[in-house]
């Protein structure tokens, strides 16, 4: 029987999985279980919008919640992640990271290269990001190109409640450290979820689409948008494939080849800001070692070189839309 | 009968009507919120204006101060306009920030007002620059920092008290202690029982004070703030005080005891406490600060009629104020 | 007269000169000045390589040292920033930032588009960037497209005196936040560097050698790199354009563009490392906007995905060679 | 004659042994460093060995430490392979970490050595991991962060301080106050007169000790891990020391008073004081010690030898390592 879920509670569903299987599996965040220290309910937020609500009555040992102190709090669990805890610490939201950032990128990222592979850390750290909450400059980034440009991290951005599920269950069994970034904007969106725990494979794309004259790739909320751009240029004879990254770090570059091979023009949607970006990363690497296949220019779609405005007027305009993906490939068809 | 108060009775007026503005604004806030018409995360500051209020009371155009999240009564009190406010949080080109910032990026470094700020703690570094700012230009502005008791973990913020003790600056770190950091309780989250301690270990003098009650709050700031601008440095001031509403908007506070937030309200409201002094003790009455209230309803329900009817940003705002020059 | 300098006696020029014209620059940092409270001599260390040296006995009311909290420090040069001064503030090593990135991508970068045009925020962060000093992986970063994503930054990163000496003078005027990369491995490099101030203008390339078969953009410490290699190559018949970049965000892609539409072939050339880089940015670009002129593959010459290694065994390989680049450019050749 | 000490003679031989290795391993990388035989930046532990060796006398492998930039000492100290860090530091496949970490990177988690760290405080959040762990898998194993006077003013160590105390970790924190950050002065850079205050505003209790006496630090050492071992929570112990030499190697010292290395050399070296003390008492002769020294010596002769004689990386070592699968 299939089963819907949204994406926040095949969050919940992968955490509670986990800990249950597992019980050197701990979550750390501000507020994921609530009311820590004061006279009212237990559980009483289960993180800022709910989604670990209902772990603590579970696992009331596995979830800890912390002082507003994200670099002692995230640099914990990466300490405990080397001392046998596998632990996930939830950053509340990405844009946070400039708090914290160093035990991150120098520490947890470069511990098994420094001390020459006698290390392993595995630990998940969660986070918010995207825009489209109203919630502005420093509440909506993507900011998935710093986290992928840094050897030693592994980064994952998924689009559906199925690939959440899978990809988080992955991120708390890998033995490395993960930034798994879950779009607020995509929470609600639902799709069929089994019930078992499944683990899907880092570095290995999805193909959301297939179609034979140009390929999109993307990630994160980006491909609904694609998705929606495809439906409009069917109608216009357009045939449009929709690459769905999932990992960031590592990359499906196979998959994206393999396509362009196919279809021999290229579109990167990137909601991340255009300077050394995911869509420069794709493009880049195609034109390196597919540049044969190329029919016309690589066009990216990507946010513009500015903070994330407030006002939904802007805000609006600041994510690439379903139009503006939908014009970037009828320019690669020469259109 | 004389005054037995810190401020004349012009000085008593103003400072009712920046609490009212303020308690007006966000209660009107609350209200649009719920009915849908505000986008976005909005933390009000109800409940807490006594703090604010009480020590921007001392504080002109040239002292500069930054605010949190919770930043809306901290604008009000240092007088950023609050037409402009409403705009900005209501996403229009007429707002504070032209639209771009929202309720949690109000600023206007005109007034001295550096920034509500989205994240935690960062206002303490930046205002330990504008003390320094102050001292290198010769002026006897002070640089003010506002932050939560869940805030008050935040390594940068210890950091700054440190660098602001050992520069001498013109610093004060205000700790708005409201209980509460979301959902989490003070006494869970902040490991010392006395905020005055955490002072004593980065060698700055530490006061606790009934953040509910304008005057203590008043008197409070007003020695720190003269110690600073004469060049003995920096305070940390802790404002014990109370939130209205949850969080933010949308929370459902079941964190609380049961009857906290009527009790709050019943008991602990600063502008109850603040009418209940001055009236008893003669020097203003009903009628005036009535007076008052009538003109602030009018203010709040002008600004939202002007918030709702002012234009909306244009695609073009969307990629310009990235940089001065590019 | 000519006159020659090193790279860090421009540095120390450029602050002198600046300090003196305006009294509102102040300079920020660890050890800056050196000996603080301490009972030997004044002005002890000028700064860990000693690149400010000299500079607090001339400006002694604008030279001020730190304690070891760059979060509080560098958060406070950009607040003084926003009210009259105009902070340099020294990083020491540019991977120090972690512990100090919010203010800067968060607050500095963001204060003019969320105060809605109503700031600006004159502060230089100045920092040692690169490898090559034996310094391993917490001291030898360059980092540069971490910065160059942030709308709102500038990113100066310059390779020869001379360049330097002007490209900071500009910083400092500057009315925007700027990081200001000095790779610590030509420090003593020197050129002929004009006594009197001069300002070098943000977004222009220089062309650091004429070619007309293969265009290699490149900044920093692989400009000599890759002059090294167009030395080589020009043996082999080949005739290698090589552009300076010196300022990655904004950068100059019109002389990249207009280089490639002449040569038809490119190579970018980074030190960082190769995801979401500098490389992958220069190169989509062109692919999007010059694709027609291209007539081989673009290739990248970067570090590998690894973080710096000690061992000067390891870390010569890390660091993209004039070898590699050679390799590179014949390969676009078609050889 | 009776033992007035807290160790029997095994344990005073062993922690003679430990800081003596610790002295001529430094005294030898100083000598080689500047012969230009080792690459990179090196920071010496020597004089400071007392602090390191009291503290580990008392800990076992699953005890984890966390350590600084100057982390020699407490490597050796806690049992790490004294030839593979004279590899490491060599840059030789045979190292530590392979000849990727060098001086600033040395690690042995199997030791119970979490690093030392190029990045100033970095160790603290760290630490509080492997006590949380130690909480959380059940056994008595403590963790203690290394941090300078200089470090003691990261926003980092600030946080895992109060985090600790609020979790009630088996965390401790080692101030390791000699007085200077590179050039600049503890007196300048830290705002209070006593850690002992900073402790007390995270709620901890705070110890200060006289680090170049052995017998101090092992005592107050002893007291504060069976404390956190015990469920008692973290402690700030201060140990105040001296450095021998310069910051890093290649300082020229100009910020020390005149005379000052040469004072401290003289009376302050916790070596020397050890050994006065241990045969004044008549617990150990100098030919007991005098032995340690020999074999120490040889033990370093043999480390710089193979070093020098070990093999290098080769080229595939360059990107291995990054991710355990990727
Ligand atoms: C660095 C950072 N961490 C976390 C958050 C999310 N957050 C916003 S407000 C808040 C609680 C703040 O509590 P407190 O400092 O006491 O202020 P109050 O809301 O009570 O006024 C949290 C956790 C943030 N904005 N920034
Ligand atoms: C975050 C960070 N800032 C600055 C530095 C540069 N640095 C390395 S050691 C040092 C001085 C440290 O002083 P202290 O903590 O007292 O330790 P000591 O060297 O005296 O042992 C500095 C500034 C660094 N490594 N990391
Ligand atoms: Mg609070
Ligand atoms: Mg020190």
């Amino acid at each position: 029987m299939a089963r819907t879920l949204s994406m926040k509670d095949a969050i919940n569903e992968a955490l509670d999985q986990e800990m249950t299987r597992d019980p050197t599996v701990i979550m750390m965040g501000e507020d994921i279980v609530g009311g820590a220290g004061a006279a009212g309910e237990d559980d009483a937020w289960g993180g800022v919008l709910g989604v670990s609500k209902g772990l603590y009555h579970k696992h009331p040992k596995q979830m800890i919640d912390t002082p507003l102190s994200e670099s002692a709090y995230v640099g914990a669990a990466i300490g405990a992640a080397t001392c046998g805890l596998r632990p996930v610490a939830e950053l509340m939201f990405i844009d946070f990271m400039g708090v914290c950032l160093d035990q991150i990128y120098n520490q947890a990222a470069k511990f098994r290269y420094m001390f020459g592979g006698k290390a392993e850390t595995p630990v998940v750290i969660r986070a918010m990001c995207g825009a489209g909450f109203r919630a502005a400059a420093q509440h909506s980034q993507m900011l998935t190109p710093i986290f992928t440009h840094i050897p030693g991290l592994k980064v994952v951005c998924p689009s559906n409640a199925y690939d959440t599920k899978g990809l988080l269950i992955q991120a708390i069994r890998d033995n490395d450290p993960v930034i798994f970034l879950e779009h607020k904007n995509l929470y609600a969106s639902e799709c069929d979820v089994p019930e078992e725990p499944y683990a899907i494979p880092f570095g290995e794309a999805s193909i959301a689409r297939e179609g034979s004259d140009v390929t999109i790739v993307t990630y994160g909320l980006m491909v609904p948008n694609s998705l929606a751009a495809a439906e409009t240029l069917k109608k216009e004879g357009i045939d449009v494939e929709v690459i769905d990254l999932r990992t960031l770090s590592p990359i499906d570059m196979d998959t994206v080849i393999e396509s362009v091979e196919n279809t021999g023009r290229l579109v990167c949607v990137d909601e991340a800001n255009p300077r050394c970006s995911i869509a420069t990363d794709i493009s880049a690497n195609v034109a390196q070692d597919a540049f044969g296949a190329l029919k016309a220019p690589i066009e990216m779609v990507t946010a513009p070189h500015s903070p994330v405005p407030f006002s939904p007027a802007l805000e609006d305009l600041y994510i690439p839309s379903p139009d503006r993906i939908a014009a970037a490939v009828r320019k690669t068809m020469g259109a | 009968m004389s005054n037995p108060f810190p401020l004349e009775k012009d000085g008593l007026l103003e400072a009712y009507r920046r609490m009212k503005t303020i308690r007006e604004f966000e209660e009107r806030l609350h209200v649009d919120f719920g009915r849908g018409d505000i986008p976005g995360f909005v933390h009000l500051y109800a409940g807490e204006e006594a703090a604010g209020v009480g020590i921007m009371m001392h504080l002109q155009d040239h002292d500069r101060i930054a605010s949190t999240h919770r930043g809306h009564g901290h604008c009000i009190a240092k007088g950023v306009d609050v037409k402009g406010m409403m705009a900005e949080i209501y996403g229009k080109a007429t707002g504070s920030c032209a639209g771009k910032g929202g309720s949690m990026h109000i600023a206007d470094l005109s007034k001295g007002m550096m920034g509500a700020n989205g994240i935690l703690g960062a206002g303490a570094p930046l205002v330990c620059g504008a003390a320094l700012a102050a001292q290198k230009l010769g002026h006897d502005g002070v640089g003010i920092t506002f932050f939560g008791d869940g805030a008050s973990n935040q390594g940068t913020v210890l950091e700054s008290m440190n660098l602001a003790a050992i520069w001498n600056l013109p610093a004060i770190f205000v700790v708005e202690n409201n209980g509460y950091a979301e959902s989490t309780s003070v006494d869970y989250a902040v490991a010392s029982d006395s905020y005055v301690d955490r002072a004593t270990g980065f060698g700055m003098p530490g006061i606790t004070v009934d953040g509910t009650d304008f005057f203590a709050v008043y008197e409070a700031a007003g020695e720190v703030v003269k110690r600073a601008r004469e060049g003995g440095g920096p305070t940390l001031l802790e404002c014990k005080m109370i939130r209205f509403f949850g969080h933010f908007e949308g929370d459902a506070q079941t964190y609380r005891a049961p009857g906290e937030n009527e009790d709050n309200r019943k008991n602990r409201d600063c502008l109850k406490i603040f009418r209940a002094k001055v009236t008893e003790a003669g020097v203003l009455n009903d009628a005036e600060l009535d007076a008052i209230d009538a003109e602030v309803m009018t203010l709040i329900e002008d600004a939202v009629a002007e918030a709702k009817a002012a234009p909306l940003p244009t695609p073009a705002d969307l990629t310009t104020d990235v940089y001065v020059s590019y």
